[in-house]
């Protein structure tokens, strides 16, 4: 019998990873309630998203959270057709940058009825979501 | 300014076969771009002091590949991996060359190589989706490769007035030039209407504006000037590297029409090899078409035209080679193949082919200023390398 | 209620490799028939294990396969308590590098009847073994 | 000879805390060993040409490190994430010195980090087992990295009759040592019986034969000698790096009581460096002991004791602080931790403070000949990187 020319490993790794939030729990905790935050340093007033509480120009940890109020304006998207593996469920979805008015771009889904009538510059809402597998994200919605 | 005695040159080229190569372990297929790579510059292991391989594995077995890859051909000298995503090749070039500037060696080989193909396309569109931001950007909205270009893409179609059909031009060219490359993946033309009927993988982005999945090795030998000069009639001098990293986040990016660390990459290079940008002078580029759009950012980013011009460029065949600017006559990754850690090291090797006047028939670009560039783009814009080669004459 | 402090990951990947083995398809096949391979350099004569069919030293792919006895003598080894999870139906197992006359050195299993009877220096025999699993490997025996 | 402006020193360094740090995420974890070495040397971001990252990965969630750390902490140069096994952390340092040395930059970071706690142990210890050869060695036969310790464990103990109670002497050394450095994983002493009672991880090595699983990263800030004058008061030059690379099969290695490429990355090291060999010129040593065996074998490779003898050296306590030939007075791997791409940086790190005269209480060396010996292996003799380090005194 012709042996395959490919060996198939034997071995399988499984790589899930469990990631750290303690310095940004306060992220995740305005998730729950609704709100989407950053950090903003109290010495040179520089915003941050993603959130860190400390502030690498002015090497303190005098930062603070401040929420988002959610208005934001499309800078660019796609739709991504061809979606990872672990994603396989949820169909093609649209991945958004939004300009907050905060001055603050985030990435994230896109939420529309008409994904025809998408275009860059129109207003968005960032809100805080619950998935329906049950944990916390944020979406933009169109408005 | 350095005399060529002491500046670093490339010596030796070797190339592997691109494709799916499963015929080969990511060993032998390190070896098929070694052994020319040594040949071509009369070398043995022996004379080698250092060498490094940009790799950025996770899809092949071997996780010390670098090891693995020596051992297979015979070199024990010192060595590294090193890993700048699809800039890892010129990451590796960078390091062995500062090893010669250094003073601590005298030849050093810098490869590139990947062995996609030993995983699933399943496993592979994961794990480049997740060299953006894993935590803020993939974790929560599964963004893929292809779908970080097209963010860029929708945002300069939009602000240029182009057409998805502009884009198509690109992928046109780099299937003509593919065609006529034996080492190329991909040897066939295409046209417009082929490209605009592939599926689209992340929109505005289709499957014919995507470099595909490769498999891959690359290797030059480089030697200082000096050594250089005994060892070839024909050294080709890495005259500067340029280099700068953007943010991980896409967020934290201020412009979606170009990519910011390519341009100060670009002006580090030029100020470094001192000239006064690319307009006029070189004589061939590489520019890192991963996707169309990502080959016309290359364009404006590197300052052959100014911002919203590339797409013109594109349409007025201006980048072909008989016209202002040749770029990609072996292809791009977009024809030729992309196997990430190798892509570095493949332009590099084919800058030196054109300035030697070594390249395929009907590919061979006219060598008058005797000046090549080449830009590679790591991640989407995470990482930046420009380097400036030159025949010295 | 108090939220974790590590995010555990949604997504897994899960890495399992096809490993091409055109070159050395002479080894495989080798193993079914009972017999472990090397090659030979025909030009200097060097000897590889692991098998590759291209000589580094005289740049050629002048090689050829050569079947070996199986006579080999322990260099030394270990009994791995702490096995990782993909071989966790092993149990322990001891891996040992042998010297085979021939001149090459091999790591593999070693089987043994009695564990504290292993010496270095002792007497080996390297046979090909067809493993329940199903696939063919080639392991040291104690003699 | 060089002289101290043309060489490259350490003008600041900075040191998480080593353990499971499950308070921090990756970003973080490099924010607090970047930190302390900018403001120890008295630079910000913008003075920096160049940053290498030393990293394996794999159990970390983000796969392109070096600019998701970079982004965290404001850094926008020109950047690459480097692989040497265990050894990541000197091809950092590599990396970023050759950058200076080359004329590429001015000031440099080199740092290591790495994030294992990220996954859970069972992968861990599938990721270490699979850096030997993974096709030859883990496919059937399921190497675990102490699988590959203990082999030269057992031939070593056999060849030079020695017990497992001397190697467990190397336990109770690092543990002292690691009692009194407060960035240790493990902050308490122990002793040859409580290293003889814990259990076998691979025989004969046991669990405190071995170093543990470590976050961790640290950071150190380089520049050009004229440069480091005007930054520090006390700079430490990195004199000399030799370096040579293993085979990765077990069986191409002809010896399984030392390792080769250690015995030739130091002959290189001291040969660059003008010393005539490790036994007279040095204060301070750190040397790779990932495993008690580890510590025995690099006192032979570098030539401290002849063939055998390292045994003996450490049953007579001449590499504590008041011996011959202090080494690892930071607890070493084994009690301070290894967080595989951190600890080459992490030696480097120690070797400062010590040639500072800033070493806490208890540990701090005798400093009189001003020079320090790094010794940093990567996998089981894949890599190895000797570094020597003097206050250029
Ligand atoms: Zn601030
Ligand atoms: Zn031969």
């Amino acid at each position: 019998m012709p042996i395959d020319t490919v060996l198939e490993d034997r071995r399988v790794l499984d790589l899930r990873y469990r990631m750290p939030i303690s310095q940004i729990i306060k992220f995740f905790e305005g998730l729950e309630e609704g709100k989407v935050r950053g950090t903003r340093c109290k010495e040179c007033g520089r915003k941050y998203f993603p959130p860190q509480t400390e502030c690498s120009t002015c090497m303190t940890k005098n930062t603070e959270w401040f929420d988002f109020e959610g208005d934001a304006s499309l800078e660019t998207f796609t739709t991504v057709e061809v979606v990872p593996t672990s994603f396989v469920n949820e169909g093609s979805y649209v991945v958004a940058v939004g300009l907050l008015k905060e001055g603050v771009r985030i990435l994230s889904w896109l939420n529309t009825e008409d994904r025809s009538s998408i275009k860059i510059g129109m207003k968005m809402k960032l809100k805080a979501v619950k998935r329906k597998e049950g944990y916390y994200s944020y979406e933009f919605f169109s408005i | 300014m350095k005399s060529n005695d002491e500046k670093v040159a490339i010596v030796g080229v070797g190339h592997s076969k691109f494709g799916k190569r499963l015929d080969v372990s990511i060993n032998e297929l390190g070896w098929e771009a070694i052994k020319p790579a040594l040949q071509d510059a009369g070398v043995t292991q022996k004379d080698v002091d250092f060498y490094s391989v940009g790799n950025f594995g996770y899809w092949s077995e071997e996780i010390l590949p670098a090891v693995t890859i020596g051992e297979y051909a015979g070199l024990s000298c010192g060595s590294l991996k090193t890993e700048a995503a699809c800039a890892s090749g010129s990451a590796s070039l960078k390091i062995a060359v500062d090893s010669i500037l250094s003073g601590n060696s005298e030849i050093a080989i810098a490869m590139g190589i990947e062995k996609m193909y030993n995983s699933p396309n399943g496993t592979i569109i994961e794990l480049i989706g997740r060299a953006g931001n894993y935590f803020w950007e993939f974790e929560n909205f599964g963004m893929t490769f292809p779908g970080y270009y097209a963010l860029y893409a929708t945002k300069y179609l939009d602000a240029y007035h182009s057409r998805e059909e502009d884009l198509c031009e690109a992928a046109v060219k780099a299937h003509h030039y593919g065609s006529l490359n034996p080492y190329a993946q991909f040897q066939k033309e295409t046209s417009v209407e082929e490209c605009m009927k592939s599926k689209y993988v992340s929109r505005p982005l289709k499957l014919m504006d995507s470099s595909p999945i490769t498999d891959g090795a690359a290797a030059v030998v480089l030697a200082r000037g000096d050594v250089a000069k005994k060892l070839s009639d024909t050294p080709v001098y890495v005259e500067a590297q340029g280099y700068a990293s953007g943010t991980a986040y896409m967020g934290r990016r201020d412009d979606y029409t170009g990519l910011e660390a390519s341009r100060r990459a670009a002006e580090a290079a030029y100020r470094k090899a001192g000239l006064d940008g690319a307009a006029n002078n070189f004589d061939i580029f590489e520019v890192h078409d991963c996707f169309t759009i990502a080959e016309v950012m290359a364009y404006e980013d590197l300052g052959l035209v100014k911002k919203g011009e590339g797409i013109q460029l594109l349409r007025d065949h201006q980048t072909y080679r008989d016209g202002k600017y040749p770029a990609n006559l072996d292809g791009g990754l977009k024809s030729k193949g992309h196997p990430i850690g190798a892509t570095g090291i493949s332009q590099a090797v084919e800058i030196t082919k054109q300035l030697r006047g070594e390249a395929e028939k009907g590919r061979q670009a006219d060598i008058r200023k005797g000046r090549g560039l080449q830009h590679n783009v790591g991640g989407t814009g995470h990482y930046a390398y420009v380097t400036v080669y030159s025949r010295g004459d």
